[in-house]
Formats: structure tokens, C-alpha cells, sequence
């Protein structure tokens, strides 16, 4: 497997009419799996779609694999798999032919893309249903679909975007066992363009952060998730005297919405121990207390709120 | 009462102004024009000086393009353009589960589409068939004051078929099509009884009837049926669809298809 | 539903050119089209004309007397004839509102419903140039075609050799293969082309149906009008499927008229002026403006 | 009285059952109705905004049947598919579907802009419908359904492809119209954002409703099950040594820093654990349910049945 990185994007600038899209990036994409960031109209899908070869950026270098993209895009775009968030509905085609289909259309025999596509297919989950039209199939099959259909040339890197969108928790969490599988034994890497950041945190190492199509953030990702131990999130059983109680010492608290839970600070000095004594002095039995670190959702709401007050901050 | 007026009136207005800014208009339009334009160049191949002469041209305007270009080709299209996109329009995009989750009757929802859909179709096909008339020249006012009146209906009929259509069946643009292209092109110019499938036909029937005196008569095989048979039958035709429309969506549940 | 948490296998093997991915799309869209119910009413009654004429070589070879009858208007050799015997430039000619039906129809099915349902940037997104998506696409039009007009031409062709009493018949009048295919070329890539376009257009098939049907008929209406008025038969040109017919019937290498000799290549040029503008419309909407959702 | 009561309603497609004899009522405040896809929420909604009829059983929207025309007075519904007039502008379609419920252009201009303002979105609707980005069209979609003030709000999916800031206001929109006395019933997958605003929750599982209450309830109704608790604590291994004594303990592992416990009576394993935190022979730093938030309640109830 060659070391060269995914991709390296050199002063991009890409334009939809007067819309700037993205706006003179320049990153790298390192093997591994990579979270792409960003709000809607951040430049996500934009991002994708140039190393896919299908817009040419207005101005800018694109490096694919070490190779320059233009050069030979049709076959560096051979080992992408693209899983698209839009959902190519191709009405009456069977599950395996679609899967197939796509096969075929990276350049496998017919044969080769059959037999792959019922490996594949199995492989997702989708064994019993690969007979049935794709317009009926659910979301979260049809996203499965669609992930199989990235697969099944086996390419070195996957580019999904948006694959957990409308799945309900279990597809959601299936999906993503699904993934960190793909990850762990198919060795692949991946790109993984989403708003929900609960999926970047759980599948990947690298985050770069988009903010109208500016880089806010690139890099990995542990270091933007700090642990702050003074702060705990505490959920219980049982009455909400002893909050009332908490609050007299000088605890700081911001109670939840459903009345059985609330956010404590501490102040210096503290420890849990005397928590729990309050708690039992007031008949509540505490069954949740975690220290809260503050999750990427927050700071990614930090970082693009500075980018958007301060246009030319970058990080 | 008053909401009800205010907001079936809103209906109306939407759909009408949505229909003629349609692509549908502008693609009507060419024909429409293209068939003003032929009857431009028709009608110097006759002098229509003298009266013997304005009934020669008149059958022979009759035959061509009333019959052949009006109502055998624009009428249909036009029906198919704006008749089944008014209602089926909604149900293709999706949109109407907006208006079935608002405080209308149902049967008034498929009221006020017919309200906007139907009058289009008349309207578009008597604007083009005046323009086409007054191009003509004397030969044409006659047949203008002939015809109007079975194009009239013609259009009433076909609207509504088209209109019960749209909230009848899944596909109402391929079914019109379908019977549009079919039914018409080809049912309505077999011999026998089978061309009483069409509509066309008694839109035809009535004209022959109608241009008899002046020397116009219906091809070979063409059987054609009395001119008041017919009149009741386009009434009846339009007034069936419109009420069988109305309970259709009273009754019919439309579910969205995801896609 | 649980998760088959079977290994996943590696696959490492060639991959091939993009002009096979092109086929694959031609078989994808022939699927689409033959999975619709509505296709295979429009195919049957398309074939009514062909059982017509199956039954008419049967019964013009094989019933003395009623046979010699049907033989004086029907002529199923490759000679040259005046009077517009020949069966099979007859069949394939009385195919046109067939295929004008099947086409208003397929429009939508065959590329209009990609433009709507993002079909094309599923296409292209997988390692295709619009080029070849197209090409696929034109073939699985040509085929559709062929399906009406050349394939049941041939199967008449075939039919009437093994109703003679000898292989003779097909030999002698093998190149009745060549008009047939060639016939049909023409009228797939000029019908092709024009579908094409429109399907990528409109979209959708009323306005396909609309557009389709008034550029045939009034299109037709109107040349026969102007030359009528001016006497000039180079405004013939104007009718499209007339000038289809005017180049395919170059291939069975008669005319009815003069006239039709000498607007031949006129109506050549023509029918090339309306693919060259239909493709570079596609070329525009795919290549250079890339609009396809 | 702002309420929707369903009444042993079943509905089927055909052979297929959408639901099946599902009966409750909400009123005044914010539910939540969960379920996996195909698991109903749809049909209920579309029962609810009188879209289609029961096959058994009665569905009410403030006492009339909500397949009747006065029913849908009082409703507002977001529907989930994206679909739209695309060629109107946000004001048009918004203007429009209030007009819809008959009021004069005067009134439905006011009421379009109060709406429009409400989801945060009046100084962008101007443009046409085609070019708005996923989160716009579906504020859009909520404006149409608010602009009326209907005492009963549905919302199919209304934060599907929201982005995280939007998620958070629409979220306080959401709660503000509960308190208001508005019945709101939100369908939505995003289990760990609704629960914060849910007073109510319906658990849906292949048609049948499986669960109903506060999120509390269901937890308390499940707090005699098994259940997989993570214990940070400072010494880790006597804390060990003394939970493996313990009858409701079944298992002790370590991970790294942190105690894996698998518990067979969870209530009164926690009662136990908080005595012997307060008396602080070791400093517990985390204890935490692995499976105890909205997901994995949701997804023990779907295992079970």
C-alpha cells in the first residue's frame, strides 16, 4: 500500500456562479480515517466532489494519491468509493443489480460485479433483501445499499458522505459497527463527511473543521477534546430537594429539562464523596455522574461561531 | 363560509397562476404558434373573394386544420399539458399532502383544481382557435361562429376526463399520454363502434354535422353520431368527471411515496 | 434485522476501460425500460403491424391465388421498384407511430428520470465522462428502436426465405440486411439524438409527449404547406421523419419520386444539423455547465 | 382542550399493518415518538393529520375525528418528505398555506411574517425555494405548520438535516410552543436531543406501542433489569474487591481505569453503591448506566419484543 496521503488540496478555490463554495483552502487529507466537519454549506459535499474529479475547482492544486488529480482522474477516481448523500434512486433495478451496476460502472466484468455484489451485499446485512426493487427499500437499508455499492470494487479509500443521515439509533449504530469493521479489518481509509458529530468522535483520528468554505480547524482529533473535572452531569431518582441544598453550599447548577437531571460545577475543594452525602440526606439515589468534557459539538460550535464573527480568522 | 371562499379563492388563484407560468405554457405556446402561422400561409391558396368561394375554403379549412390540427392534435395537448398537471402535478411532486391537511373540504380541494385547471384548457384552445379563425380570413369567422361552441365543450370534456385522471390513477401523465396518443390517434380513426371511446370523435361528429350545409362531410369510414347526441354526451362527460373527481378525493387516501 | 458480521473479503482484480461501464448503463436503462408494465402494452400493440405482415408473406407464398394478389402490391425482393412495393421499407416506414409513441414515452424512463432522481451524478460520480454516459444511454434508445423496426424486419426477411423453396431467396437478396440496418441506423441515431436531448431537457413525460409530438406533426403540416405556397421542394426538409425517411430509403436504393433523389442529401445535411445541435446541447448541459441535478 | 387521542386504532396497507391497536392521549406539552424506520411513526402522523383513516379503532384531534375537515383547524403538520412549490419563493408558499385556512390576504400577510420570524428565517425568504439548503427548506416546512397557531402541532422528522447550531434553536422553539399549551408531538431518530425537551415519550415497535410515559418512567419500569454500569474511582481495586462481594453483583471486570459491572437488580445496586460512596472509602469519579440513555432504552424495548 503506497504512504502518499488521500489527497493535499493547495490554495482551492472553487465557485458556484458568484457563490464562493470554498475559498482558498488548502489541506491534506492523511491516510487513516478523516471527519470532515462543517454546516451545511460549509463545503463538504463541494470538497468531495472535486477529488471525486466530478467540478474541477475554479482555481488551485489537487493532489490525489501523490498524483496530480488532473493528470488521470478517471483512474485515481477508481479507488475512491463515493457513498453520496443525495440518494440515487435508479427506480426498478433489483438491490444486487444496483450494487452490480456500480461495479460494472468502476470497470469490473459482469461477472466479477455480480459475485461481488452478493459478497458485498451479505457483508452489509442485506443478504435476504438483495432480490427487492430499490424503491422499496428503507432508509436505513438504502443507505446500506449505498455504502455496498462504494464497496464493491474494493477500493483503498472510502468517501462517505452522510452515510448515518435518517437512520434511526440502531441502523445508526449498526452503520458505524459496520464501519469501524471496515476500518479495522479492511484496512481502508476513510473520509467521513457528516454533521453528526457523535460519528467523527467515535470513527475517527483526524478532524478538519469547515466553515464557509474556510479551514477552521485540521489536525487530530484528541486534543480538542479536554477533560474539564469539575463538572459533572448527574442524573437521579428520587426528589430534587437536595439540589435545593446543593445550590445553599455553592454549587453552580443548570438543571435539565426533565427534572431528573442537571449539570453541577463544583467548587474547589470538593469531592464527589460529599455529594453523594447530600444525596442521601434528601432521599436521592444518584445513578449517573460523569465528568463532562466538552465534546466536539461544542467546540466545533466555538470555532465556527469565531469564524463567522471574524472572517479572517483561520486557524 | 367567508374562510372558506377566502381560502378555496387562494386555491384557485395559486394553481391558475402556477399552471400558466408552467413550463407546459411555453411549450404550448410553440405550437400554438406554429399553427397561426401555417393557417397564415393556408389561407393564400384561396382567394375567398367571391361567396362560393368562402365555403370552398371553409370545408377545406374545416377538414385540415379544425379537424385534423385543432381538434385532433392542439385540443388533446393542451388538455394533457395543463389537465393532468393541475392536480397530478401535486401528486407527483408531493405537495399535496399541504392542501389535504388544511381546513378545506376535500371536495372542494378537486372543485377549485378543476375551477383552475379546466378554464385554462378552454381559454388556451378558444384563444388559439380564434387566433387561428381570425387569420383565416371570412372562411374563418364562419367556422369560428360554427365551432366554437363544440370546441367549447371538447375542451370542457377533455379537461375533466383529464382532471379525474389526475386524482384517479398513480401516473396520471402516462395514462394521459397513453390515451391521449392512443386512444385518440389511433381508436378514434379505426372503423366501427370502437372510436366511441374517444372523445375526439363526438367533438368531430358535431362539427361534420354542423359544416354539412357547406358542403363538409366526414371521410370513408367515419360513422358519425347526431350533433345533439354528442352535445349531451360532452356535457355529460364533463359534468360525470367533475362529480366523480370530487368524491374520488373525498374517499381516496393519497399516500406519499418515498423516494 | 441483525448485521452479518462475516469477514469482508478483499478483491483485487483489473478493471477495465469505461467504454464496458457504458454497456453497463445501456443494460441498466433496458432493465428500467422493460420492467414497466406500460413498455410491453406499447411493444405488443406496436407488434400488431408485424403479425400483420407475418401473416401477409405466409399467405402471399403459400395460398394460390389470393397469394398472387397480395404479391402485385407487396414486392419482398431487393430490386428497385417505383411504385413503393417493397414490404419491408413499407413495415419499417408503418413503424413511425409506433415508435413515435414508444419514444414519448421512454424519454422520461431513459434519461429524463436521471436528471430528476440524480441518476446522472450516480453515473458519473462512478469513473464515467458524460461522453460514455451518453453513448450508453443512445445505445439502450437504438436498441428500443431496433426492438420495433429492424429486429421484426429481419424476422420477415427470414421468414420469407424459409417459405421459397430453396436458400436462393436469401442470397440473392442479401442486401436487403444492409437497408434494413441501415434504415434503422438512421433512425436511431437522428431519433436517438433528438430524444436525448429532450429527455434531458424536460424531464418529465407530458412536456416530452408535447414537445415530441408537435415536432413531428406540426413540423410535418408545415413543410408540406410552404411547398405547396412556393413550389420550392427544399421545404420539405422541414419534416423530420419525412427526411428520415428520404436518407433510409438511400439504403434500399430506390425513390418514389425525383424529387426524393435530388433533396436525398439535403435531407442529409439536415438531419445532421439536428444531431449536431442536439448533442451540443447535451455537451453544454453535461461538459460545460454541468447541470445534471 | 388541546389533545390527540388515539382509540385502539390499527391501520393496515393492503396485507401489511402499519400499527397496531395503538391507544393513548397526549395534551398540552411536547412528545416524542420514537421508533425505528418502519416502525409506524409515519402512519400515526399521517392518522393524526387526517391523511388517511383508521382501519380499526377511532383517531381524535381535539374530540373530532381527524380525517374531517374541522379537525385540521386546530392542527399544524410538517410533513417528513421534502417536497415543495419550488419555483415560489419561502413567503409565497408560507403566504399560501395560510391563506389555506382562510384568512384574509391582510391577516395572512401578518400571520406569514409572525411565522416566518418565529423559525428565524424572514430575512431570507425572499428567494425561491430551489436554492435553499436541507435546514432552510425544513424551517420552512415548520413555519407552515406554526403559522395559524394550530393547538396541535405534528412534526414528522422536523430536524432531519438541520445543522447543530439550527438543531438548538429550533429545539427551544419546540419546548417554548409546549409551554404555551401547545400539543406538540415531534417523530424524530435523534433520541439524545428530544429527550432533554420530551415530556412524554411513545415507544413504537413494529407497529405496536411499547412503551409511554416520561423517559423517567421507563426507566424506573426497566430499573429491575440487568444492567452494564462503568465505575471510575480512586483506588480502583478495593472498590473492586468489595463489589464482588455484593449479591447484586454478577460480574467485575477491569478496563484499563475503569470497573465494567454487570448488575442484576439495578435499583438496589444503586442504592447500595451511593451509601457506600457517601461514606468515602474511595473517591468515585464516574459512574455511568452504558445503557441507560433514550438509545439503549430504545433499544432494549426493541429487543424484547
Amino acid at each position: 500500500m503506497c504512504e502518499a496521503p488521500v489527497a493535499r488540496l493547495t490554495e482551492v478555490t472553487h465557485r458556484y456562479g458568484s457563490t464562493v463554495a470554498l475559498d482558498c483552502i488548502s489541506l491534506q487529507l492523511p491516510r487513516g480515517t478523516v471527519g470532515l466537519v462543517g454546516n451545511n454549506g460549509a463545503g463538504k459535499s463541494t470538497l468531495l466532489k472535486i477529488l471525486l474529479g466530478m467540478l474541477r475547482p475554479s482555481q488551485g492544486q489537487v493532489e490525489v494519491f501523490g498524483v496530480q488529480l488532473h493528470q488521470a482522474a478517471s483512474t485515481l477516481r477508481r479507488r475512491f468509493g463515493y457513498m453520496a448523500e443525495a440518494d440515487a434512486v435508479l427506480p426498478l433495478l433489483q438491490g444486487v443489480e444496483y450494487v452490480a451496476l456500480s461495479g460494472q460502472l468502476y470497470g469490473m466484468s459482469r461477472r466479477q460485479s455480480f459475485r461481488r455484489a452478493h459478497e458485498v451485499l451479505g457483508y452489509v446485512g442485506l443478504g435476504e433483501l438483495r432480490y427487492r426493487p430499490v424503491e422499496q427499500y428503507s432508509r436505513g437499508n438504502l443507505q446500506r445499499l449505498k455504502l455496498a455499492a462504494a464497496l464493491v470494487h474494493d477500493p483503498d479509500v472510502l468517501l462517505l458522505d452522510e452515510p448515518t443521515n435518517g437512520l434511526d439509533p440502531p441502523g445508526r449504530d449498526a452503520m458505524l459497527r459496520l464501519l469501524e469493521d471496515l476500518i479495522a479489518q479492511g484496512q481502508k481509509s476513510v473520509v467521513l463527511c457528516t454533521h453528526l458529530l457523535g460519528d467523527v468522535q467515535r470513527l475517527c483520528e483526524h478532524v478538519v473543521i469547515l466553515a464557509r468554505g474556510r479551514v477552521v480547524y485540521q489536525g487530530p482529533l484528541a486534543p480538542l477534546l479536554q477533560l474539564r473535572t469539575d463538572q459533572y452531569l448527574v442524573r437521579w431518582q428520587g426528589s430534587q430537594e437536595w439540589l435545593h441544598h446543593l445550590r445553599c453550599q455553592g454549587v453552580q447548577i443548570t438543571p435539565g429539562a426533565n427534572g431528573s437531571q442537571a449539570l453541577l460545577g463544583l467548587p474547589s475543594g470538593w469531592s464527589t464523596q460529599r455529594l453523594f452525602q447530600v444525596a442521601q440526606q434528601h432521599g436521592a439515589i444518584l445513578h449517573t455522574l460523569r465528568p463532562v468534557e466538552e465534546d466536539l459539538q461544542s467546540v466545533f460550535l466555538r470555532l465556527s461561531e469565531k469564524a463567522n464573527s471574524d472572517p479572517k480568522a483561520e486557524a | 363560509m367567508k374562510s372558506w371562499w377566502y381560502a378555496w379563492r387562494a386555491l384557485v388563484w395559486v394553481t391558475l397562476g402556477r399552471l400558466w407560468w408552467s413550463v407546459h405554457t411555453l411549450l404550448l405556446l410553440f405550437p400554438t404558434a406554429a399553427l397561426m402561422l401555417f393557417v397564415l400561409r393556408y389561407r393564400e391558396r384561396f382567394a375567398q373573394a367571391q361567396p362560393e368561394q368562402v365555403i370552398e375554403a371553409f370545408a377545406q379549412f374545416t377538414q385540415t386544420v379544425v379537424v385534423m390540427l385543432v381538434v385532433s392534435f392542439l385540443l388533446p395537448v393542451v388538455a394533457l399539458g395543463f389537465g393532468t398537471t393541475g392536480l397530478g402535478g401535486d401528486r407527483e411532486e408531493g405537495t399535496l399532502v399541504f392542501l389535504l391537511t388544511r381546513p378545506l373540504p376535500r371536495w372542494s380541494i378537486a372543485l377549485g383544481k378543476w375551477a383552475a385547471t379546466v378554464p385554462l384548457v378552454v381559454l388556451f384552445t378558444w384563444g388559439a382557435f380564434a387566433g387561428v379563425c381570425w387569420l383565416m380570413g371570412p372562411a374563418g369567422r364562419m367556422a369560428w361562429r360554427g365551432y366554437a361552441l363544440p370546441l367549447f365543450w371538447g375542451a370542457m370534456a377533455y379537461g375533466s376526463f383529464f382532471h379525474l385522471l389526475a386524482t384517479w390513477v398513480r401516473y396520471p401523465t402516462v395514462v394521459g399520454v397513453v390515451y391521449a396518443l392512443f386512444v385518440e390517434a389511433l381508436l378514434g380513426n379505426m372503423p366501427g363502434v370502437i372510436k366511441r371511446f374517444s372523445i375526439g370523435y363526438y367533438v368531430r361528429s358535431w362539427i361534420y354535422e354542423l359544416g354539412a350545409p357547406w358542403g363538409v362531410s366526414p371521410p370513408e369510414m367515419f360513422v358519425p353520431l347526431e350533433a345533439t347526441s354528442c352535445a349531451w354526451t360532452l356535457i355529460a362527460i364533463t359534468l360525470g368527471s367533475l362529480a366523480l373527481s370530487a368524491w374520488v378525493l373525498q374517499t381516496k387516501e393519497y399516500i406519499q411515496q418515498e423516494r | 434485522m441483525q448485521i452479518d458480521l462475516a469477514h469482508y473479503h478483499r478483491w483485487e482484480g483489473r478493471l477495465r476501460g469505461p467504454w464496458y461501464s457504458a454497456l453497463a448503463v445501456t443494460r441498466a436503462t433496458l432493465r428500467q425500460v422493460f420492467r414497466r408494465k406500460v413498455f410491453w402494452i406499447l411493444l405488443a400493440l406496436g407488434m400488431l403491424n408485424f403479425l400483420l405482415y407475418f401473416a401477409l408473406i405466409y399467405a402471399g407464398t403459400q395460398l394460390p391465388g389470393v397469394g398472387d394478389r397480395i404479391m402485385e402490391r407487396f414486392d419482398f425482393t431487393v430490386h428497385p421498384d417505383a411504385q413503393r412495393r417493397n414490404g419491408y421499407l413499407r413495415f419499417m416506414e408503418q413503424q413511425g407511430l409506433v415508435v413515435m409513441v414508444m419514444m414519448a414515452f421512454a424519454g422520461s424512463v431513459i434519461i429524463g428520470g436521471d436528471f430528476r432522481q440524480r441518476g446522472v451524478s450516480f453515473y458519473l460520480a462512478h469513473g464515467l465522462s458524460p461522453w460514455h454516459y451518453l453513448w450508453g444511454k443512445w445505445l439502450a434508445v437504438a436498441v428500443l428502436l431496433g426492438s420495433v423496426t429492424v429486429l421484426p424486419a429481419l424476422v420477415l426477411f427470414v421468414e420469407y426465405g424459409m417459405f421459397t423453396s430453396d436458400f436462393h431467396y436469401w442470397w440473392e437478396n442479401k442486401a436487403v440486411v444492409v437497408s434494413v440496418l441501415g434504415y434503422g441506423l438512421v433512425m436511431a441515431v437522428v431519433l436517438g439524438a433528438v430524444l436525448l436531448a429532450l429527455g434531458a431537457w424536460l424531464r418529465k413525460t407530458v412536456p416530452i409527449a408535447i414537445t415530441w409530438t408537435s415536432l413531428f406533426l406540426l413540423s410535418a403540416a408545415w413543410s408540406e404547406q410552404l411547398r405547396r405556397t412556393t413550389g420550392d421542394p427544399h421545404w420539405r426538409l422541414l419534416n423530420l421523419w419525412r427526411d428520415i425517411r428520404c436518407v433510409g430509403r438511400a439504403f434500399f436504393g430506390f425513390y418514389a419520386r425525383r424529387e426524393d433523389v435530388q433533396l436525398a442529401p439535403w435531407a442529409a445535411g439536415a438531419l445532421a444539423a439536428v444531431v449536431l445541435i442536439c448533442v451540443g446541447y447535451l455537451w453544454a448541459k453535461l461538459v460545460h455547465w454541468r447541470r445534471w441535478e | 382542550m388541546a389533545e390527540i387521542c388515539f382509540d385502539q386504532v390499527t391501520r393496515f396497507y393492503g396485507p401489511v399493518i402499519g400499527i397496531n391497536q395503538v391507544s393513548f392521549t397526549l395534551g398540552p406539552g411536547v412528545a416524542a415518538l420514537f421508533g425505528a424506520n418502519g416502525a409506524g411513526k409515519s402512519t400515526v402522523m399521517r392518522l393524526a393529520s387526517g391523511q388517511i383513516r383508521p382501519s380499526l379503532g377511532q383517531v381524535s384531534i381535539n374530540g373530532l375525528p381527524a380525517w374531517s375537515t374541522l379537525a385540521k383547524r386546530h392542527l399544524g403538520y410538517c410533513p417528513d418528505v421534502d417536497r415543495f412549490y419550488e419555483e415560489m419563493s419561502g413567503w409565497e408558499f408560507v403566504q399560501f398555506m395560510v391563506q389555506l385556512h382562510g384568512y384574509s390576504s391582510r391577516e395572512a400577510r401578518r400571520r406569514t411574517e409572525e411565522a416566518l420570524e418565529l423559525v428565524g428565517m424572514s430575512a431570507r425568504a425572499q428567494r425561491p425555494l430551489a436554492t435553499y439548503s436541507q435546514g432552510m427548506r425544513q424551517r420552512i416546512k415548520l413555519a407552515q405548520a406554526l403559522a395559524h397557531q394550530p393547538e396541535v402541532l405534528l412534526l414528522d422528522e422536523p430536524l432531519a438535516g438541520v445543522d447543530p447550531g439550527g438543531r438548538r434553536q429550533l429545539l427551544e422553539l419546540f419546548a417554548h410552543l409546549g409551554d404555551q399549551g401547545c400539543t406538540v408531538l415531534i417523530s424524530t431518530h435523534m433520541l439524545e436531543e428530544v429527550e432533554q425537551l420530551a415530556q412524554v415519550v411513545l415507544v413504537l415497535v413494529q407497529g405496536r406501542l411499547v412503551a409511554q410515559g416520561t423517559l423517567d418512567e421507563i426507566r424506573s419500569w426497566l430499573a429491575d433489569r440487568p444492567l452494564i454500569v462503568a465505575l471510575e474511582a480512586e483506588p480502583l481495586r478495593p472498590l473492586a474487591g468489595e463489589l464482588i462481594g455484593w449479591e447484586e453483583v454478577r460480574s467485575v471486570q477491569i478496563d484499563g481505569s475503569c470497573l465494567v459491572v454487570q448488575v442484576r437488580q439495578a435499583g438496589m445496586f444503586f442504592r447500595r453503591l451511593n451509601a457506600a460512596a457517601a461514606q468515602g472509602r474511595w473517591q468515585l469519579r464516574r459512574m455511568e448506566p452504558l445503557d441507560t440513555g433514550a438509545e439503549a432504552v430504545f433499544r432494549y424495548l426493541h429487543q424484547r419484543s
